[in-house]
């Protein structure tokens, strides 16, 4: 239960994107289309959670037991940074269509807030493993519904005559913020 | 200068330059502000204490004494800082939290007298909502100094809607339950401690006076 | 319950106002142009030259190909040019241009209106035969060549033939009248066509807003027992083949195929007039009925026209051209085209003149769309014509395919009912051409 | 001192581990790629923040190697000096061929064609051209309900009110060619740009009659052969009853022009015509 | 001169934020007020300008195919650095900007900037691009914040106007979105 | 021949004589009754809310067309009357002018001409201001008047919570819905016709319904919308209600009070933010009533309809993309 309370406030109430801002740059630039908004979520959802749980492995087992937890930011992001590349050389090898899918999205994932961001949050909250993996599990979900309704919106007004000032980035702003009104009527779910 | 070239031996050497120095430079400003983050951490608990039981901001954050126990509802756990001034216990301050606010948890500090009357309280921590759940703490509203003064024996910690005696802030009656939540849990842990202590746990305490850690 | 179509549709006033008169033949023009392009397919070939002395039925241009139609000469008189003139396209095409001289017809032609039901002498193989000579060709719009559509291709059969007596258009009253006058010879058309079709069954379905028509056919019909005339409720597109086929046998011509696919063929009462002419009396299409027709229009009427005949000519007849002309459509209000000027000829498909008054020649506004669904509900193919006409608007072409852009048959329900008026269906014949021709470029 | 020695070794490790992972990994497996990608990949800033539209730098590179033009690709964060790296990487600077610009093939102005008719529609020549001949009698001139201006990313195009023309602003125009597939009449054509920006051609694409063209405009090339006869460089051709200037072949002598008994040729950028003919002239013989 | 331009192109016409549309997770996380947008600006501003010297100091030592790693770890570095003198010097500013700080070894500007232009260009124009790009980072983020506080809270660097509570949600998250939104657009108008 | 040239056109040649202000103007008569009975339970504030609302919103809606956008100005279709209505119908009688003018700003600013205006929005436009002003004022926006019958006198009302905030108060401090429900002054009639506490359109169930009826008459609405959205809450408020009637509201509390009978007739149905096959307004229907009961059993507001709205605004473009109708002629796999 408490897993699902968890995962459950990861989607809804602490959306990623809508409530907590990270991983804002692929929310907005990979919303074009809805087809590519769901291969990256599923590659975030793939590389988040294997992150926490590499960088949840380092933090607790190397830097908390020599105390060097400051190098946390560097240790992390070299991590993060050879993880989606070996997973991007690895998926393309063994499965091209999956890599088609998804690997394409992988090298922007390495600069995606989100994915250091839970990385680090997990430790903050004191999560144990098993917390951790459902959080990022949960987060990467929020990020992609995120990302899949804005993906649909945006296809949506690609076809209409929306003011040319309002074009792109602002017009997609705008329904990000309308989103996170929407969202926040799932306060105090859980 | 011509641009290194990529041979094997030229990358690890490189890569490992590069981490060794940035090691080093890492290490050593941690090295400088490891004390100033310290002290900036204990400074700010003082404060914090201080807030509610003025008198620890004369004193020396290291002779107060920081007491563990479980909170006596027995969900979580709050510590309790003695506080303790030129040998004179002044009072308790009790880090205290509640799960019941808007935003989830809040953790407040209170300030307790021998005889468990609120000295003062205040938010350390919050996820409330600014302008409504945050008007709980001291810095945006004066809302808390109610229960300066009050003894939750005879004042009872419950918002007047549901019968207490305590003002809801206005359209944030989810935070200010929260608030008295975490009031109760403080009192009610603070009085099993002396409970089981004894009175005298307080006292006594105070004995070192003599002992002088100066 | 009466049958029809189960999803889309509209129901447009009817405004019948040329029912139940009388079918009136007009007097022979000073001059006709006969198109060489007066059907779907390759234009056909002329075969006479400036100055060559034509007679009535005298064929003047030839079937080009596979899918194209004989053209005759619809009077007596002399070849003046051969030139471009402005036809029911909108654009200029090659006509032969006759100056009538009296009326002298082919001697083979048998102009006596004594019925002739005996259909057996002929053989489907020779049915077909005559009818592609007479150059017959679908007289319910698409002016398909006939004699194409009643050849069934191997491994296919036709069980149905269903009759197209709906005349859904608002307005028209051409086949309705027809039906009212010609009753027998259709029934021996739609027999003639039967047997060269194989069917076994024939449907003839006709809308409950015509039930003196139903009431006739239904007499006349009483004594073939596989022929049953099917009263539909009155709704439009219902004269779309395929809405008529799920109709009258609940069969779904799957999408990008034909009738055959589901063993229908559907043909209008007027090509089985004109068939039934042909085979048993030799006669060529030359002429046809067209209703001239309209709300300020003093004698709304419904003609025998000889083709070639100037519009002009049409509407004089049904008391001119009246001063508050907005717009003059070749075919019904839904699916006509509007003319550009009045010199062009009576063709093939010319199935009525519609003048409209200017009040309401004028299209609605148009606002952006809001959206309210119902073009797609009101869409009998099971479109999204909002979606395609904006994927159109930003020349997402090819994507239109997925959207089944190519099942539209341009019914024009969708920008009939739209409250914005949005001209769905202008774009959405945009977005149609565009991708024909992305398909065709992939193809070579 | 223990906290340096353990930041340093952790490090350092953590590098070598990692680097030595990757390695084979990488060796282990290795697909073949486009090299060209490599090198434009080098050439991008390498960020992956997607700003681009892409996922990723690299797919920004496959994206670039793989397109015929770097048109609609660009790359924000290294910016303008980038692009020009990656499209000098591709080979894919234009090779300055002769300078073309886009020139709009009908003279037909309000004032020289009559409307007959009114036409109720979309504002797209595309339709109405779908419909009829449009509303005045030529089946062949500018639609005038711009296309072609709206198809133009750079904003050389506007419509005339005057004249109810497309006009091009030969400055802005970079004869990317869009505005001659928006226009479904085929009017618009992409020329030389001709010596010190002058240009000489046949402003109309008719193919009726000379009588029939005579009667729908004003304007019209009417087929009359004068400026065939006229030219002594065997430029102008006539073909469905209109007129061709071969601009490969033209010297721009401003013969026809004069000739031309409708106006239907067009001579731009020269200087007002007055004794200076003869000079041109001249010029152009020797 | 050219490395005015250089200087200034950072704060309207290549702005990161409103124009390039990059490193947006601080830009609308932290800017709940005037003072923590220009806090993280600075912050980042630092780093920019660190890296960029620092990689165009070592640009020449580094072979081309451990460029990427070693440029992170550079950045990691100046980024762990200002984490560490935040938390000791303005623990306050340091605690309102909270997990953003370590994100900034992230942003895209920073690792674009270095690829982009400290790999390739003198320590000198380095600097100069570092310290504008990241200037007009803070000018956005400071932009933003004031926005949201002025509106959010009637206040502006904590001065209250109006002593009412404000529009609350521009210091929530749908007020940060909808704030940059028409910000984007009023300097797409205004570049134009 | 006449005078005039000929018009030329594709074909049709036939409309219907139906238009985009006929039908905003029918869900203008459509609310006229929830109007008028606001106005005799709230007297003439509940005018004076609708005027400003409308004539906000009217205002806005100008400006931004004639000088911001410089197009068309467009706003005699009324469906800036319609969203100024329904945002007046969804905010407390007694709200200060000011912010309900903040709320039309929102509404027409951000929600409707940000994308080009009518037609173009993805979310509900009333909403969007709606749920901006309720998360900015909350304590405004839930104070609601003590309803008094024609009170014309334009006094401070007392105030006082709706049914469903005292219920859902109650119920988590533990007391059971029987007597919750007991102790309320307000009996289900009541509700129904609209005696309850509440935003100033969204109290009676019967004059809403009877404008839904109307607009089901005049084919401005179909019926999937608000079925689905009602009979969703009713089921699966009736689950629980069965498996614990203590701790939950039983199904016909919930259908009548709040927002939902003004959200599943009025609002939800805004045609340009839902979906267009009657498949998904089905699936869009009862996302809405799903939502809304998770967020009023579970959430920490007491009303969930309007964040309901907006969320299935958003899925709308997705099952617009996934649903699509039944093509005719459709080769079914086997
Ligand atoms: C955006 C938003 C944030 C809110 N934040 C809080 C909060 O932090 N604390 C709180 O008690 N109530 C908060 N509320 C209000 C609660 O939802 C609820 O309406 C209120 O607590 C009811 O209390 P009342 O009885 O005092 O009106 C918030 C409301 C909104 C719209
Ligand atoms: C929307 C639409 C409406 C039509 N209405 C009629 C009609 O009312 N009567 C008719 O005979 N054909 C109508 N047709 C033409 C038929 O689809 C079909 O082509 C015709 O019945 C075939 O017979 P024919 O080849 O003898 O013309 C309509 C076609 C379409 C697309
Ligand atoms: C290229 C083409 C080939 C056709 N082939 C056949 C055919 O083999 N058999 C047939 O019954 N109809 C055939 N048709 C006729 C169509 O089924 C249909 O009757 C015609 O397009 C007119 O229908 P409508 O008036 O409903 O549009 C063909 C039509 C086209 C355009
Ligand atoms: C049945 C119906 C319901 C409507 N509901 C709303 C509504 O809830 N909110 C709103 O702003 N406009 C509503 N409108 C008006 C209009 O659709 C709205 O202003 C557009 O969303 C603006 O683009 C409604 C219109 C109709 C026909
Ligand atoms: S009928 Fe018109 S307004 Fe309605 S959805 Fe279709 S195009 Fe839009
Ligand atoms: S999309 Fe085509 S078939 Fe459907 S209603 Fe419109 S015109 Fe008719
Ligand atoms: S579209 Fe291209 S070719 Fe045409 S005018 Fe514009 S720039 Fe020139
Ligand atoms: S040149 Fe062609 S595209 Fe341009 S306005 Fe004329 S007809 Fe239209
Ligand atoms: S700053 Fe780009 S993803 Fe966060």
């Amino acid at each position: 239960m408490e897993y699902v309370i968890i995962i459950i406030s990861a989607i809804f109430v602490n959306n990623i994107v809508l409530a907590q801002f990270l991983g804002i740059c692929p929310f907005l630039g990979v919303s074009n289309k809805i087809k590519t908004s769901l291969g990256m979520g599923g590659a975030v959802l793939f590389v988040m959670t294997l992150a926490t749980i590499v960088t949840w492995l380092i933090m607790n087992y190397i830097l908390m037991k020599f105390n060097i937890v400051f190098m946390q930011t560097i240790a992390y992001i070299l991590v993060i940074a050879s993880l989606v590349q070996m997973v991007e050389i690895i998926l393309k090898k063994i499965s091209p269509s999956l890599y088609q899918a998804l690997g394409v999205f992988l090298p922007l994932i390495t600069t995606n807030c989100a994915i250091l961001g839970v990385a680090i949050m997990v430790i903050q909250k004191n999560y144990n493993l098993l917390e951790s993996v459902m959080f990022s599990i949960g987060t990467a979900l929020g990020f992609t519904l995120a990302l899949v309704i804005l993906a649909g919106i945006r296809e949506q007004l690609e076809k209409l005559p929306i003011p040319s000032g309002m074009k792109g980035a602002p017009a997609a702003l705008v329904v990000a913020g309308i989103l996170a009104l929407a969202f926040m009527g799932f306060a105090g779910l859980v | 200068m011509a641009k290194k070239e990529s041979t094997f031996l030229n990358m690890t050497f490189t890569l490992f330059v590069v981490t060794a120095i940035s090691a080093l430079a890492l290490a050593s400003v941690y090295n400088l502000t490891k004390e100033p983050i310290e002290n900036v951490k204990k400074q700010n608990l003082q404060n914090a204490i201080g807030v509610v039981v003025p008198d620890a901001k004369k004193g020396n954050f290291d002779d107060f004494e920081q007491i563990n126990v479980k909170s006596s509802d027995g969900i979580g756990d709050i510590t309790m800082y003695k506080v303790v001034v030129d040998n004179d216990f002044k009072g308790m301050a009790v880090k205290t939290f509640t799960m019941k606010g808007f935003g989830g948890m809040i953790s407040v500090m209170v300030g307790f007298t021998p005889d468990g009357t609120i000295i003062d309280s205040d938010v350390l921590e919050h996820k409330e909502t600014p302008g409504l759940g945050d008007k709980t703490s001291k810095n945006v509203s004066s809302w808390n100094e109610q229960f300066k003064g009050k003894n939750p024996a005879q004042f009872k910690l419950v918002v007047k809607k549901d019968g207490g005696d305590v003002d809801a802030i206005t359209a944030a009656t989810i935070s200010s339950r929260a608030y008295c939540d975490a009031l109760k849990r403080a009192y009610d842990t603070y009085m099993n401690y002396i409970s089981a202590n004894g009175q005298n746990s307080i006292e006594n305490n105070v004995e070192p006076k003599d002992g002088g850690n100066k | 319950m009466l049958k029809t179509f189960p999803k889309g549709g509209v129901h447009p006033h009817e405004n019948k106002f040329s029912a139940g008169k009388s079918i009136e033949t007009i007097e022979l023009p000073k001059q006709v142009s006969i198109p060489v392009s007066q059907h779907l397919g390759a234009p056909a070939q002329p075969v006479v030259n400036k100055g060559d002395e034509v007679k009535v039925g005298q064929l003047i241009a030839k079937s080009a190909g596979f899918i194209s139609a004989n053209i005759h000469s619809s009077v007596s008189g002399k070849v003046s040019k051969i030139e471009k003139i402005l036809d029911s396209t909108g654009y200029k095409q090659t006509a032969i241009i006759i100056d009538v001289e009296g009326d002298e017809w082919l001697p083979e032609i048998d102009r006596s209106t004594e019925l002739v039901e005996d259909i057996e002498k002929f053989t489907a193989e020779e049915i077909r035969a005559k009818v592609a000579e007479a150059g017959i060709v679908g007289l319910g719009g698409a002016t398909f060549p006939t004699n194409v559509k009643i050849s069934i291709p191997q491994g296919k059969v036709c069980e149905n033939l269903i009759i197209n007596a709906v005349e859904c258009e608002p307005y028209l009253t051409s086949d309705h009248q027809l039906m009212l006058e010609k009753s027998d010879e259709i029934i021996v058309g739609a027999r003639l066509l039967q047997k060269a079709a194989g069917a076994k069954k024939i449907y003839i379905g006709i809308e409950n807003n015509k039930p003196d028509a139903i009431e006739l056919m239904k007499k006349k019909a009483a004594k073939y027992q596989y022929i049953e005339v099917v009263a539909l409720k009155v709704k439009y597109p219902q004269g779309g083949e395929k809405q008529l086929i799920k109709a009258v046998v609940n069969r779904e011509v799957p999408s990008g195929g034909l009738p055959v696919d589901v063993g229908c063929v559907v043909q209008n009462v007027g090509t089985a007039y004109a068939v039934y002419e042909a085979v048993q009396k030799n006669k060529p299409l030359i002429e046809r009925v067209v209703t001239v027709t309209g709300k300020s229009v003093s004698k709304p009427s419904n003609f025998l026209v000889r083709i070639g005949t100037p519009v002009s000519n049409l509407i004089e007849k049904a008391g001119g051209l009246p001063e508050d002309t907005g717009k003059i459509v070749n075919g019904g209000p839904m699916m006509g085209k509007a003319v550009k000027d009045l010199s062009i000829p009576v063709t093939k498909g010319t199935s009525g003149i519609l003048i409209i008054k200017s009040d309401e020649a004028k299209r609605p506004k148009t606002y952006n769309c809001i959206r309210c669904a119902r073009c797609v509900f009101v869409c009998p193919m099971g479109l999204e014509p909002y979606l395609i006409k904006n994927m159109a608007t930003v020349g997402m072409y090819e994507e239109l395919q997925n959207e089944r852009v190519l099942d539209c048959m341009e019914c024009g329900s969708c920008s009939y009912g739209c409250p914005a008026g949005v001209p769905l269906l202008d774009y959405i014949r945009l977005g149609k051409t565009n991708l024909n021709k992305i398909l065709r470029s992939k193809k070579s | 001192m223990d906290i340096i020695l353990n930041t340093l070794i952790t490090l350092s490790l953590l590098g070598a581990v990692l680097a030595v992972i990757l390695y084979v990994v990488a060796q282990k497996f290795k697909v073949y790629e486009d090299p060209r990608i490599d090198v434009v990949e080098a050439l991008t800033p390498g960020a992956n923040c997607g700003g681009c539209g892409l996922p990723g730098c690299r797919g920004f590179a496959e994206a670039c190697v793989k397109a015929e033009t770097l048109d609609g690709l660009f790359c924000p964060a290294g910016g303008n000096e980038t692009m020009k790296k990656i499209a000098e990487a591709l080979g894919l600077t234009t090779v300055e061929a002769e300078p073309k610009v886009a020139v709009v093939r009908c003279n037909g102005t309000h004032e020289k064609r009559n409307k007959t008719t009114y036409y109720d529609g979309p504002s797209s020549c595309a339709i109405e051209h779908s419909l009829y001949m449009g509303d005045t009698d030529c089946a062949y001139g500018c639609l005038g309900l711009g296309d072609c201006v709206a198809k133009c990313t750079f904003d050389a195009m506007y419509m005339d009110k005057e004249s109810g023309l497309p006009m091009i602003d030969e400055n802005k125009c970079t004869a990317c060619g869009a505005c001659v597939k928006a226009c479904p009449r085929k009017i618009i054509e992409l020329r030389n740009k001709g010596k010190k920006n002058r240009r000489i051609y046949v402003s109309c694409v008719n193919h009726d009659k000379g009588a029939d063209a005579r009667r729908a405009c004003g304007a019209a090339c009417i087929a009359c052969n004068k400026c065939v006869k006229t030219c002594p460089y065997e430029a102008i051709v006539i073909e469905n009853f209109c007129a061709y200037i071969d601009f490969e072949k033209c010297k721009l002598c401003r013969k026809c022009v004069a000739e031309c008994p409708t106006g239907a040729i067009l001579e731009v950028n020269f200087p007002p015509r007055k004794e200076k003919v003869e000079n041109a002239e001249e010029t152009a013989v020797s | 001169m050219n490395n005015w331009k250089n200087f200034t192109k950072g704060f309207i016409k290549e702005n990161p934020v409103f124009v390039l549309v990059l490193g947006m997770c601080p830009t609308l996380g932290v800017t709940t007020s005037a003072i923590n947008g220009l806090g993280m600006g600075l912050a980042t501003t630092f780093v920019l300008l660190g890296s960029n010297v620092v990689i165009s100091l070592v640009k020449n030592f580094i072979p081309n195919k451990v460029r990427i790693p070693a440029f992170i770890v550079i950045i990691a570095s100046f980024v762990t650095i200002i984490d560490l003198s935040m938390a000791a010097y303005v623990p306050d500013l340091y605690k309102s900007l909270g997990l953003f700080i370590p994100l900034i070894v992230v942003n895209c500007i920073v690792l674009g900037r270095a690829e982009a232009f400290a790999s390739k260009n003198t320590i000198l124009s380095s600097a100069i691009d570092g310290l504008g790009m990241g200037l007009g980072f803070t000018f956005a983020l400071t932009l933003l914040g004031s926005v949201r506080e002025l509106l959010g809270a009637y206040s502006l660097f904590g001065h209250k106007f109006i002593s009412t509570d404000g529009i609350l949600v521009f210091v929530l998250a749908p007020g940060a979105f909808l704030g940059l939104a028409y910000l984007i657009a009023i300097m797409k108008r205004i570049n134009k | 021949m006449a005078q005039n040239k000929l018009i030329v056109s594709l074909s049709p040649h036939d409309h219907a004589k139906d238009s985009v202000s006929k039908i905003m103007f029918g869900v203008v008569i459509a609310m006229i009754p929830a109007l008028l009975v606001s106005v005799y339970f709230f007297g003439l504030d509940a005018i004076r809310v609708n005027l400003i609302a409308i004539a906000a919103c009217i205002f806005f809606e100008w400006i931004i067309q004639k000088f911001l956008l410089k197009g068309e100005v467009t706003i005699t279709d009324g469906s800036a009357i319609v969203t100024g209505m329904l945002l007046a119908f969804n905010v407390p009688s007694n709200l200060p002018w000011w912010i309900i003018v903040i709320g039309a700003i929102v509404s027409i600013g951000v929600g409707k001409m940000s994308f080009g205006g009518l037609g173009n929005n993805p979310f509900n436009p009333a909403l969007v201001g709606r749920v901006f002003l309720l998360i900015s004022f909350p304590v405004q926006m839930t104070s609601w008047p003590k309803v008094q019958v024609l009170n014309f006198a334009m006094t401070d009302a007392q105030t006082g919570a709706t049914p469903l905030a005292i219920v859902k108060e109650g119920i988590k401090n533990g007391e059971s819905f029987s007597s919750i429900i007991n102790n309320l002054p307000t009996s289900y009639s009541d509700m129904f016709f609209g005696q309850m506490g509440g935003s100033l359109g969204e109290i009676s169930a019967i004059a809403l319904i009877i404008g839904g009826l109307y607009m089901l008459y005049r084919k401005i609405i179909t019926w999937h919308i608000p079925v689905s959205i009602i009979a969703t809450v009713a089921i699966f408020t009736g689950i629980l209600y069965g498996i614990n009637p203590d701790k939950y509201a039983d199904p016909l509390f919930h259908l009548l009070t709040g927002g939902l009978m003004l959200g599943a007739i009025f609002m939800a149905t805004d045609m340009v933010t839902s979906p267009m096959t009657s498949k998904g307004m089905i699936i869009y229907g009862v996302g809405i009533g799903v939502i809304t009961v998770l967020i009023r059993v579970w959430g920490a507001y007491p009303e969930g309809v309007s964040f309901a709205i907006l969320i299935m605004n958003a899925f709308t473009p997705l099952i617009n993309y996934y649903i699509k109708p039944k093509r005719f002629g459709e080769i079914v796999k086997k």
